[in-house]
């Protein structure tokens, strides 16, 4: 089946970026597409790449990105949200004048279409949040 | 049509979880992850509600989080079934759409 | 393969009061942009999320927008199933009239406003809400 | 020793008014902020438990708070004190702590 | 003006469930930091923050640090005024044998093992909490 | 009177920062002292100065920067917890070897100490969180 995850919670805060993740890992493995994964509300702050946790504990956003490249996954960061919390790609840093852009590797930011979209294209839409 | 509900939060913080409940019809499936958990175990102030439930719908529990929070799976609610990511995965595609109550 | 036309129920509950959070808005924002999909859309208030409609929300004083205003454009949007639950607004010592009126215009009676809001009791929202392919809580 | 407890939840959503109240004494006061201002409001579910709390603890609600939620200060149980962000500074500097109930 | 050596009286109130959410980690990580300013420190675990305090917590499966044996060094730390709900406990079916015990060494006393756990009802617990100077509650 | 303020959320998914901001502005009126504004959890995400939020609302990271540069308010965000999420000034983007910083004038980032220190020697002090 092709499945889309829709992530409302930032990193480390609430469990819901660890729970979206093992789930996705358990989707690939019993062969299920992940048609999406979209980062809304706090949850776009899954995608700085400035984040450096304890050398001891998980980096979620590290994990997301190389799951995103291994499994060829789609993880759209919400533009609107993005911008309310400063997480910029280059084109967004450039169009809002900041000095430097803060996205991991394997995140793109787009529109709250591309969540709507997954809602459609998608056969299972999956919410994790607070 | 038939309806997986998620709940993540302990009953005795949020609401959630009588919300949700109120929400289930026959064809539905409660899957309790996170601090939702909690809901699940024996002799706590919510275990009656969660007895009462099992002869309505199919009641399930995430066993990573129960094992993170040091609760006993000997001490989880008797019909309650006790669940692993990939079976997450089985009742998200085995219903026929998904409803988180956050 | 041509491009079929998938028409999906959507519906999205709104189960939080405004401003506390921020979800009441972000899920506005969502629904209105749903808009442009042609899916067959409808929201729902329940618990704390009937705090969404009150009216006569002034929100000067915690510097915060007031973006109430946008509800009554969800007609425009063609956005015209609201079910709103009728034993949150009763536990609550709230009526359909603290409530914004929501309507829509329809083109097939000459533009005749409609009102867009359906006060639905638990039984019948869970009826409705089990009808749905996606629905996304907030 | 006066103590300060500040709400900021819904009482319907979260527990943590009841928790709050179990915590006070005799010098304590309670202030809703936030989403607690909802606590307040006559005629809901809540209101008997303000009111008994009334006859043990002073009572307030933000009125910016209950303004943005459309809230009208007219619903506003007897007895309680509606107050601004300067009385919230007063209150926490005439009290000897402060505790949020998070 | 010499340096004044101000004592107060700290709590950290820890009333949520471990790992669903950062604060019960996040909460530890200050009272560690605060043993080094010489002030008089307690911890209350009521509500759901009993649950921080449990037994055999085993977190391989949600790919989170297992935070829970760092309580035990609590006592290291000189930090041994450990209050615990009873109420809270009993609500959930629990006892104090569900809990790690938490002791700290008695220098005067040979390093005798003392424990550092108090069991309190509520109306104990209220009353302790209003003699604090400062309450942080996570 | 000397307050000491803790923020344990971020801007914009609670009230939090809001409710503190305006708590602030009062007190400072009013002719207190602020000790120290100290952000923690979720909070350090008040301090990036790569946030553009909608111009129609408010930003919340330049309210405060431009209240703390106004009355010379002491504004410590917490090393370990901006680490965990991504908020780094210029020392702690070279430590990490981050190509850029994202922290807002006005902020500087300290020790936890600093907030034990806080509750020390303001004569209250109030949290503000979720």
């Amino acid at each position: 089946m092709k499945l889309g995850i829709l992530i409302n919670e930032g990193p480390y805060q609430h469990q819901a970026s660890d729970t979206a993740l093992q789930f996705v890992k358990s989707a690939i493995k019993k062969g299920h597409e992940i048609y999406r994964v979209f980062f809304y509300n706090d949850g776009v702050n899954n995608a700085t790449r400035f984040a450096t946790p304890p050398q001891d504990d998980r980096n979620i956003t590290k994990e997301w990105s190389a799951l995103a490249i291994e499994h060829n996954i789609d993880m759209v960061v919400c533009v609107a949200a993005a911008q309310r919390r400063g997480i910029l790609d280059k084109g967004e840093a450039e169009r809002n004048g900041k000095d430097s852009d803060n996205i991991e590797e394997g995140f793109r930011i787009s529109g709250l279409g591309q969540l709507v979209e997954a809602g459609i294209q998608a056969d299972r839409l999956i919410t994790f949040g607070d | 049509m038939s309806m997986l509900h998620t709940v993540n939060k302990s009953p005795f913080e949020n609401s959630s979880i009588s919300s949700c409940l109120a929400m289930c019809t026959n064809d539905s499936s409660v899957l309790f992850i996170e601090d939702g958990v909690i809901s699940v175990m024996k002799s706590t102030k919510f275990s009656d509600l969660i007895m009462d439930s099992l002869s309505k719908y199919k009641i399930y529990a995430l066993k990573p989080d129960l094992e993170a929070r040091g609760l006993s799976l000997d001490n989880v609610i008797d019909g309650v079934e006790i669940v692993g990511y990939d079976e997450f995965v089985d009742l998200t595609t085995e219903h026929d759409s998904v409803q988180s109550w956050l | 393969m041509g491009e079929e036309a998938i028409i999906k129920k959507f519906m999205y509950v709104n189960r939080k009061s405004p401003y506390g959070t921020i979800y009441a808005l972000e899920s506005l924002e969502v629904v209105l942009i749903s808009a442009a999909f042609d899916q067959d859309v409808s929201l729902t208030f329940t618990d704390d999320g009937v705090y969404q409609l009150m009216k006569n929300q002034k929100t000067e004083g915690i510097g915060m927008k007031n973006f109430s205003s946008t509800y009554s454009a969800l007609g425009d949007y063609e956005i015209k199933k609201i079910y709103i639950d009728k034993e949150s607004l009763e536990e609550r010592g709230l009526s359909i009239s603290d409530l914004q009126e929501l309507v829509w215009e329809d083109e097939d009676e000459d533009y005749a406003e409609k009102s867009s809001i359906n006060l639905v009791s638990r039984d019948e929202l869970s009826e409705i809400m089990n009808q749905q392919d996606i629905v996304m809580s907030f």
